[in-house]
Order: C-alpha cells, then structure tokens, then sequence
C-alpha cells in the first residue's frame, strides 16, 4: 500500500536517486582512471532503497551502512564533494581520510558509520535504538545490511534483544541476489522473512526497486517503531547493477548477463519511478533532466574539490586513536 | 594511597560496587549489560543491591548473547549512554571480539575523531578455581596489543574503585579485568571520600633495592608476599604493579630497574605472546645498560588450565615460585 | 504419536534414568562433603530427555554435551566410575582429570565431548555430522543444549549451514525454563520452534519429562536425518530440579517454590515412566526397585573407586597439549 | 633451500594452490570451507582451480558465518576429515575466537589426550592495500599466545608450499597467516619434487655478521631488502625468519645475536604486546651477555590502519626504515 506523498517530496527522492547513481559513475570513473586508491562497492540499481528508507526518516534519526554505504550516506544526507574527498583519502573527507569508502560516518546526519565487517553493525544500531528509548529523545535506528548479513549469527543475538526491549531500530535486509560471487540462495537456507518474525520481530518485503513503495513502508515501520511498538525487518528485494568491487568486472561465472540486463531495462529504480512521475503529471521530463544536469554539475564540481584537496599530513597518523 | 584519610576495609567486588553505585547515581547514562547482573547479582555477586537502587531499567539483564549485548553497548557509547557491558568470565571474551576490536577500538579513529565510544567492559580473568580449561584464561594480552583500547588491571580494592570510575568517565573503550579469585578473598582500605585514579600511572606498592617484582592484577599480592619471603631471606624487593596495562607506564618501571638492576614480570596470562613478554622488552630496552641478570617471565604456563587441582596449582605463579626465582636471580 | 517399544529397551530405558538420577545425587553429596572441587550442574529432573534421545541412537552416532552434561554423557553409555573420577581431577578419569564435569569426552562411547561455552559444541556437532555425510559412515550427530543457547548466533548460523548441506545432526533444546538464574521469557522473544522452521530446519516439541514421546519422536527424527534427509531441531519441555549448579541452594529470588515442587510432584520423568511399566504390566514394582537398588549399589562402589583413585602426577600437566 | 634440485618460479599463491592440490590428491579427508572458495578462487584468486579438480564436496562455498563454518571444520578434523577454513581477511578472525580458541585449541588437552583436531585455519594478514582499518590488520600474535595452536607465518613461495602441507598434515589445529600483498606480487623458485618444511626451524634467509634482523612474513622481505642496502653501506646482516612463531625456534634466533650481538625484530602486527615483544624478550634473555645494544623491535604503528595513503605507508616498517634503524644501532 502506497501513502500519498507530496510533490516536494518526490522530486527531492529522484534527485537523491540520481545522485547516488551519478555518484557511484563518478567513483567507477576515479578508479577506472586509477585516481582511487584501493577499491569501491557501488550501489548502482540500489538507489530506491537508501532513499525510500531515509526520507521516511528525520534528520536526527540514525543509520548504519555497510561496505556498500555510499547510497545511504548520501541518502541519509552526506555532502558529495566530503564523500569523493573521503574516498580519495583526502583531509577534507568526512573521516579525514582515516576511513575511506567503507567508514564514511558523520554525526551531523546522523550517520553512524558504514562498516566493512558484514553485520558489524547490527549491534552498533540496535544500541543507538537503546540509547534513544533510555534517553527519550524519540529517534529511530535504521541498519542497513545485505542479504549476505544473514550468515552472521549476531543478526539473529541482536534481533532478539531489540525485540525483548522494544527498540525502535529497523533491520533492512536490502536482497541484491549475490553475497560476493555467490548467489543467495547458495547460502541462505529457508524463509527470510520468517528469521525475523521467528523473533516476534515484525516483518515487511518491499519492491526495492519501487521507491514509492520503500517510502511507504518504511515510513509505516518507522513510525509504529517511534510510537514505541518495537523493531521492525524490512526486506528489499534488489538488484546491483555493477560488480562486486568496482574491480569486478568479468562476472559470467556468477550470474548471466542476460539477469543484469533485465534488471537494468525492466526493473531500473529510476526509470520506474520516472515513469511514474511523469505519467502521474507530478513532472516533466525537461524538469527531471534539469535535475540530472543540475547534480551532473554538482557531481563534476565535487570530484574536482576531492581531487584537489590535499592529503592530512603525516603527524595526522596517530591522532584520534583515543577520544 | 595519600595518608590521614579516613578508610574502611572493604573487599574486592564491595569497591567495585561502590565504584559503580557512584558512578551510577552521579551519571543518569551509565547503566550496565549483562548476564544476571538484576537480581542474581551476577554469579560472583560483584553487583548486588544494584539493581534494587537502579532498577531494570538500568541493571539490565541480557539473554547469553555476549557479542549481541556487547554490539549494543557499543552503539549506545557513540549515542549518549556509559554502558558497562559485564562479560562473567574472560574466557568469553572470545565472544566479542568483533565487536571490542573491530569496532568499539577503531571507530573513534575510522570517523576521522567524530564518534567516540565511552564504553567499560567488566570481565574476568584467573585460574585456580577448579573450572577448567573455558572458564579460567587470562585474556587482557589480547586487549592490550589492541590500539584504541586502554586495559586495566586492578590489584587491591583501592585500585579496582579508584580506577574503575576513571574507566566509566574516560571517553575510549575501556576493558577492566577483575580477578575471580580476589573478589571476596582480598580486601584492603578504601577511602570513605571519593577520588579516582588516573590510568598510565604504575604506583610502587613496596619499596626495594635488590630486585623489582612487577606483577598484575593477583600476581601483585603473589609479589607482595614473596617480597615478604625474600625480606626474611635478606633480600629487598620492590613490588611494582603497571595498573594499567595500556596506557603503560614505562618510565616508572624502567626507573624502578635501574635502580635494582634485576626485575622479574608476573603476570597470569600465558608467558608467551604476552603481557610479560611485553613489559619484559620495555624493560629489556630502557634499563639494558642497568641490568645485571636477565629479565625473567613468569606467566601462565603454556597449557590449556587443568581442572585436576594438582595441576591447575602447578600452571600459575606462586609466592613460593617468585620468591625462589629472584633468589636465584640475586644470587 | 508413540511407537511401540520393547521390554527389554524400557527396561534399559528406566535403568538409565535411575543412573542419572542416582549418579547426580552422588555429586551432590560430593560436593556437600567437600570432595569435589569445584562446581557441578546437576541433570535431575531431566533425565528423561537424554535417555529417550540417547537410546535411539546407535553406539558409534556422535553426542555433544554442555556444563549440564553427566546425563548425557551416562546415557550415551558412560561408566559411572570413570565419570566420578573425572569429576574428582582423578587420573582414571575420562579425560586424566584434565577435564572435569564439564568436559567429560569419550571416543569410545561417541561423545565428542561436554562443552563449558553456552552452544559452544553446535558447530562441533555439526561438522560431526559433516564427516558423517561426507565419508558415508551413516552415523548421525545429536547436539544437546539449554535454552540458554539460544541466545548464541552461532546456533543460527549452524542450522543455515546444516540445513543448506542437508546434514544429519539433532539439534535438541532442553528448555528447563531458566538459563543460570533468569526465566527464559525474559530472554527468549518470539517463538522457540520458528527460530529453527526458518531456517527450514524440521522442529518438533515434545514432552521432555515423557522419555517414551521422547524416544519416540527423537526415533524418528534420528532416522530422517540419517536417511539424508537434513538436521532437525528438537525442543524438549523439562525442568531441573535443583540449582543452576550444586552451590545455588537459595534459589526463591528467581523461582517459586511451588514450582519446583510441581515439577517434582506431578512430572516427574522417573514417575511417569514407573507408572506406565506399572499400569501397563511391562515390570512390577519389585523389580524396578531391585533396578534401583543395583544402581544405588553400583553407584556407592564407582564413588569408592574415585575418591580413591590417584592423582594425575605433576609430569602430566604439560602432556596432551600437542597430539 | 636443497642445492641441485629442479625448481620453477612460483608466486605465492601459486605454492599455496599447488601444496592444497597435492594434498586434497594425497588424501581424499581434505577439504576446503569457506566464503567464495569454489568457482570464484577466493577474493584473491588463490584457489582458482580447485574445485575444477577437486569438486563442490569438498571446496565447499559457504554462507558468511566465519564462526560458523569454523566450528564445522573443528567437528569434521575430529570425526576424520582434515579441513581448511578460509578466512578471507584476517581481521574476521575476530569472528572465530571461540571456535578456535575455546574449542581447537583446547579439545585434545580437556579430553586428557582423546580427541584431535587436525585442522588448518588459512587466512591473511598485512596492510598497504587501501583497505583501512577493518581488513588490514595482522593478528597473529593473538593465536601465537594460546596453547595448543600452531601458528605459521611463510615468507617466500617455498617456505609457503612446504610449510602449508606440513600444516595440513598435522594432528593439531594451525593458523596459517598469508600476507595479502605478496600473493601475486612476490615470486620464488619452488622445486618441482614434493617437500615439507617442520614446524619449529627457523630459516637463516641471508648470512652476515653485524646485527641479525628478525623477520617475519613480509618483513622477511623487508628485511632481506634493507640488508642490501646495508650492505651498500658495509654493514652486513643477518636475516632470520622464525617461520613459525609456536613452536618457536629459540635457538637459531639466539645463536644468531650471539654471533651478531645486534637485532631487530621486525613484525607486522600490532608491536605492542605482540610478536616483537616475545622475540625481543626471548633474545634480551638468550643473548644477555653477548647483546652490545638493547633489541630493537619494529612493528606496525599502535593506531587503526588508516585508509588514506599517505598515512598507511607510515604504519607499516619499510626497506629504508629498517635501513635506518640498522645502521643507527650499528654505530
Ligand atoms: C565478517 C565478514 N566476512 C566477510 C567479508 C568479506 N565480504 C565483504 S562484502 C561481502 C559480501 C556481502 O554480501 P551482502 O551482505 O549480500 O552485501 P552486498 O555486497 O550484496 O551489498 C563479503 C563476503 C566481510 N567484509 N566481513
Ligand atoms: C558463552 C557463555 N556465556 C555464559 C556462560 C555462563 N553460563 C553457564 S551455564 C549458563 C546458563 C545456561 O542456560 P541454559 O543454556 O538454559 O542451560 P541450563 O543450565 O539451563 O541447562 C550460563 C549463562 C557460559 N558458560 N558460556
Ligand atoms: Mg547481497
Ligand atoms: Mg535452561
């Protein structure tokens, strides 16, 4: 079931959706022109989930991200030119070029950290959702995490105590068919679903690629999670459009071209929701390509402020390691 | 511990439990995680009556789901609580290393200095309790070789009250390991006036000239009291306890070996790999010059701990032991 | 549903629940007289769980134990005397005395050991039946654990892992309704038998106190799995009878009185099973008290044994590290 | 390395595929779990092949549950399969503490002798890949401090083959530490007859007179290329690999600063309460009377490997910083 969402509200999730994807082309880009140091996982075909779950959510709540984080950071509100400068391990990044492409955090928006153990931070959102009960403040803890996530036990530890203690605190299970190289169902026995609600936990799936619905859903558990009726686990079936890593590039001996290139013609978030968009009368095509050229600009302008930024000096190395 | 002030002899787990009933009244945001630490009070009984002041709101018993509640810890630090999250016995550290090393260490450092994680871990550690080989480690080496961790080790319920509210205030994760054996078996005065004690800083628990014992957590009372042997024997040695193992106070180690020349480092993890290895190099190094004999490492041996009694007690150092190696060693 | 069963197997079956029953009552008074060092966890009040499962398997199928373990390791086919030394730190243990209560394993018997880690023998008994599938030995692996377990994610990854590779391990959950001194409702959210239904792993419940529904349902379970048909998941209602360990004496903090005398008074396993042999004339009571007296008597000459038995000598401590 | 013996050059990874192979021939019990082993030859292309030859019963994909498939190996090497768990990066060793420590390294010592575990952990460890704090750290001096594990840290292609088929072959768990960073890029000659390597002898990589570096995996290298260049300089080293750091081969270390009377030990983990710390302390105690400046100990900075590059390539001892440090203890 979809809620009416308003005008304002749309056009600002297809830009944010454009964003990420011209983002992540920018990254494929450094990397292709050997300006990237180590590698980068896009989220590329991802887009309508990040976005559909944060703008149902407030400045001030929180999220965690993974490996793949870029599209939740930016989602959740991060600034491009600080993530491409992060990236290239730049002083100007959000980390000080300490953390890269898997550990881009800022308090500002709330934005816990990405992290590159898978499910490393399942816990870490879950005691956010803590904190925000324990201190009253009436934030909600999203933790995004791949469908790969679901071999670590400490999902299920962590599942289990959000929903002894009423947590408000989300799991989103984003489902893009492959761990690294292996597909899902290689490694993922029964029901996914029914490993949440098997914790009294409830349990949502949701069109990933349907930004509308993403929205609409999330916003239903968010709200149920800040009115204090506890955690919720929504799964997003999805698709990455890209390799692994950016350096993943010859994939056949995984998954078939063919799969891909139905996801990208048939099943293409931004497409969808273009579609929608314009045969709902809510924009014109010339006003969504002003969009993409506007954030084309932005993007452009972005890289070259990381490019340029230089790098933290060498006394930098042993600082923040103690508060 | 500064003179004329007024004290009481209280045990081990009764400071540590003044150290958070304290820290606890004082600071709405530490509450504590934990296997039956509400009304069980844990199993050691460190924690009883908490729960009664604080509420379950507060002393919050967990399912035995050490990662999970540790993971929550660990998010609640970076959100504006003190978790204290209570791991019963250190052998289930090995539980939550994911969570201790890859996060709670580093996230400080990978958010460029934005998040910070005021955490305290609360264990165990120790042998001769007849509990086998999983329920009786020694596990700080493995903290302490960790940077963005600070490790504590307390010796007397002085230092374990005293240390334990610097370890609740300090803004960094902190892992404070607490003796088993030493909770309600060792007791010592404990000012009645608040105070704290500020990590890095070794404290000279006996003055000597012929032979510095440095010992952790028990092993500082096994020095104190083969430092009584020796004295009987004609030989003076200085016992001195690091507190801390990280920060590490090196200087007051290394000044301590300069002055008797000979050292000996006791500690109950394993020898090898370990705090003693550690301790034994810096001083190795900063008193080479000063040195007469070898520094010497006792440690745990280099076995799983036997439950069969008569073994166990043949696995960890001794007063007996420490008081015939630095006889042999001032020989 | 309860297959039929022969006389000689109840009679065996009654047997072994005396044993356990009787041994942990010698424990008890071990340690009560302070011949024990250290701590035990007794299995009263539960015997029927591990007797019915332990007698549908074959001798050479493999069990994993935890710190509650002596019952499961007597019905595996345990000698009393060996146990008792271990128990003691006593040479002729069954692991030299280096193990303790805790420990006790035992090749001879398949019992790849009791375990001090709260689920930490899931993943043993799993890769048990790994070998088992892989080296076509037929045998089946049983992993008993607490409720308590539950609570450790890697029993979910394990189920995952068992399910997807099809192997034949029980997984069996003795739910005693407490963990060491905490109802397992305050720990334990959602439903017991879906956390494993999720993962498609075959769950059953069954009566624990029951030994012939035990027996019966574990019987068919057992041969499933040996078949090649995949783990399952066995939860087993029980009670036990007296501490968390022989120490925990004040025990009105955490439970009633009267519940422990309910359990002792009308569900008792030992009972139920004397009154179905009764009613149904498979033995009289005269003879299953000549049973008792038997293992009463066999019971006092295995204690006698231990505490007489010597010491391991101080050259063993460093022996048995390396194989 | 034998004289007059065929040899071909191999990478690192190659050698490591090649004693996998030979050994999966050799002995059907042999099998692989881990994350994408099978048709993708894990992330770093190290087992490419195998399962071609071998088959999916036995290079076996797995979900991610490090914990999880390593307690099945622990399990399967005590039922009659000899496994080797995957561990992709080393820092999810944080993942498989309690599999390995708890359960491995303790089973055949709690069961008094009755059960093995011969298994083999392989996983990786070093930094400089860009990779930052959460998969580039090297924690091997965790697993050399806990009985009953064996822990093997190869330098060169050869040393990696005949050591990893030594590992499989044993009776005991062993965690088997393979710098990411040489996989590919490092290459040996490797004799084309089959050869293991015992555990417990450490290899003299380079004769010389004036100090003794101490190497480890990669440092090996490092070390091997700071020699050069102090010989350029006319200072000649020795470069002493230990090979494996338990068991730990004493003796050649020792005899070697004897000889020397000078060392660096040169490691890259964590140097704090880490393998410089043991092997320092081993030689400040050996060589006492023949050291003519304290041991010198060389290993990663004590902070969270930093993802930027410019900061990571200060954490890590280099050619010139072993160079360096040389010559100034050489003066
Ligand atoms: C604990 C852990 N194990 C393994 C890895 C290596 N790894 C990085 S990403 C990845 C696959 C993750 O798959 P999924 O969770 O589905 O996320 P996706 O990449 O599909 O977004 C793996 C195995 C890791 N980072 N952490
Ligand atoms: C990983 C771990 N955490 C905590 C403990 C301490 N402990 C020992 S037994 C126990 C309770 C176990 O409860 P359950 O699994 O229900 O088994 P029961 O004792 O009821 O048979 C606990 C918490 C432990 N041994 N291992
Ligand atoms: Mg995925
Ligand atoms: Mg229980």
């Amino acid at each position: 079931m979809t809620t009416a969402i308003g005008k304002e509200k749309l056009l600002r999730m297809y830009r944010q959706m454009v964003s990420i994807r011209l983002f992540e082309e920018q990254v494929n880009e450094l990397y292709t022109r050997a300006l990237m140091p180590g590698l980068a996982h896009l989220y590329i075909g991802e887009e309508a989930v990040a976005v559909g779950i944060c703008e149902a959510l407030r400045s001030d709540d929180y999220i965690t991200s993974t490996h793949r984080g870029h599209g939740h950071c930016l989602a959740k509100g991060a600034a491009p030119d600080r993530m491409f400068a992060e990236l290239l391990g730049k002083r100007a990044g959000y980390c000080k070029g300490k953390g890269g492409s898997m550990h881009i955090a800022d308090p500002d928006t709330g934005n816990l950290g990405a992290n590159a153990i898978v499910a490393g931070s399942v816990g870490i959102a879950t005691g956010a959702a803590f904190s925000s009960k324990h201190l009253g403040n009436g934030r909600v803890a999203v933790c995004f995490f791949g469908e790969g996530a679901l071999g670590q036990g400490v999902v299920y530890e962590e599942m289990n105590l959000a929903q002894l203690w009423k947590l408000p605190v989300i799991y989103v299970c984003e489902n893009n068919l492959y761990t690294e190289y292996t597909h899902f169902s290689e490694t993922t026995a029964g029901d996914i679903l029914q490993r949440a609600t098997a914790f009294g936990v409830r349990a949502e799936r949701v069109d990933g690629q349907d930004v509308r619905a993403v929205y609409s859903t999330a916003n239903e558990l968010i709200e149920r999670a800040r009115r204090g009726d506890g955690p919720a686990f929504l799964l997003c079936d999805t698709y990455r459009y890209t390799g692994h890593h950016v350096g993943d590039i010859n994939r056949d001996y995984y998954r078939a071209k063919s799969e891909e290139q139905h996801w990208k013609s048939d099943r293409d978030p931004i497409k969808i929701f273009t579609e929608h968009l314009i045969s709902e009368k809510i924009a014109e095509q010339t006003s969504l390509e002003k969009i993409q050229t506007e954030v084309a600009t932005q993007m452009k302008s972005a890289v070259e402020f990381a490019v340029n930024a230089p790098y933290p000096g060498a006394e930098e190395v042993d600082q923040d390691v103690y508060a | 511990m500064p003179e004329m002030i007024a004290t009481r002899e209280l045990t081990l787990a009764q400071a540590v439990r003044e150290a958070l009933a304290e820290e606890m009244r004082r600071d709405s945001t530490v509450c504590i995680f934990g296997e039956d630490v509400a009304e069980a009070g844990t199993p050691f009984k460190v924690l009883s009556g908490l729960v009664e002041e604080f509420g379950t709101n507060r002393v919050i018993d967990t399912p035995i789901s050490e990662a999970g509640f540790t993971g929550v810890a660990v998010g609640a630090a970076m959100t504006g609580m003190r978790p204290i999250a209570d791991i019963m016995f250190g052998d289930f550290l090995t539980l939550v290393m994911d969570q201790m090393v890859n996060q709670a260490a580093k996230v400080h450092y990978m958010s460029g200095g934005k998040w910070k994680v005021p955490m305290v871990m609360r264990t165990t550690l120790g042998a001769t309790r007849r509990s086998a080989a999983q329920h009786s480690q020694s596990l700080h080496a493995w903290f302490s070789h960790v940077p963005g961790l600070k490790v504590v080790l307390p010796s007397t319920p002085y230092d374990a009250k005293g240390l334990l509210k610097t370890a609740i205030r300090d803004d960094n994760p902190v892992v404070f390991f607490e003796d088993k054996m030493m909770h309600h078996k060792l007791k010592g005065p404990v000012p009645v006036e608040e105070y704290t004690i500020p990590f890095g800083v070794a404290d000279i628990k006996r003055e000597g000239d012929d032979i510095t014992l440095i010992g952790t957590s028990s092993m500082v009372q096994i020095a104190l009291g083969a430092a009584e042997l020796l004295a009987e024997a004609g030989i003076s040695a200085e016992v001195v306890d690091p507190r801390t193992t990280w920060p590490l106070d090196e200087k007051t180690l290394i000044d301590s070996v300069k002055k008797t020349s000979r050292a000996i480092v006791i500690d109950e993890g394993y020898g090898r790999y370990g705090v003693t290895s550690e301790i034994a190099a810096v001083i190795a190094q900063g008193a080479f010059y000063d040195l007469d004999k070898p520094v010497m490492r006792m440690g745990a041996m280099h076995v799983p701990i036997p439950f069969s009694p008569p073994l166990e007690d043949l696995t960890v150092p001794t007063e007996k032991s420490v008081f015939e190696a630095a006889q042999a060693l001032c020989r």
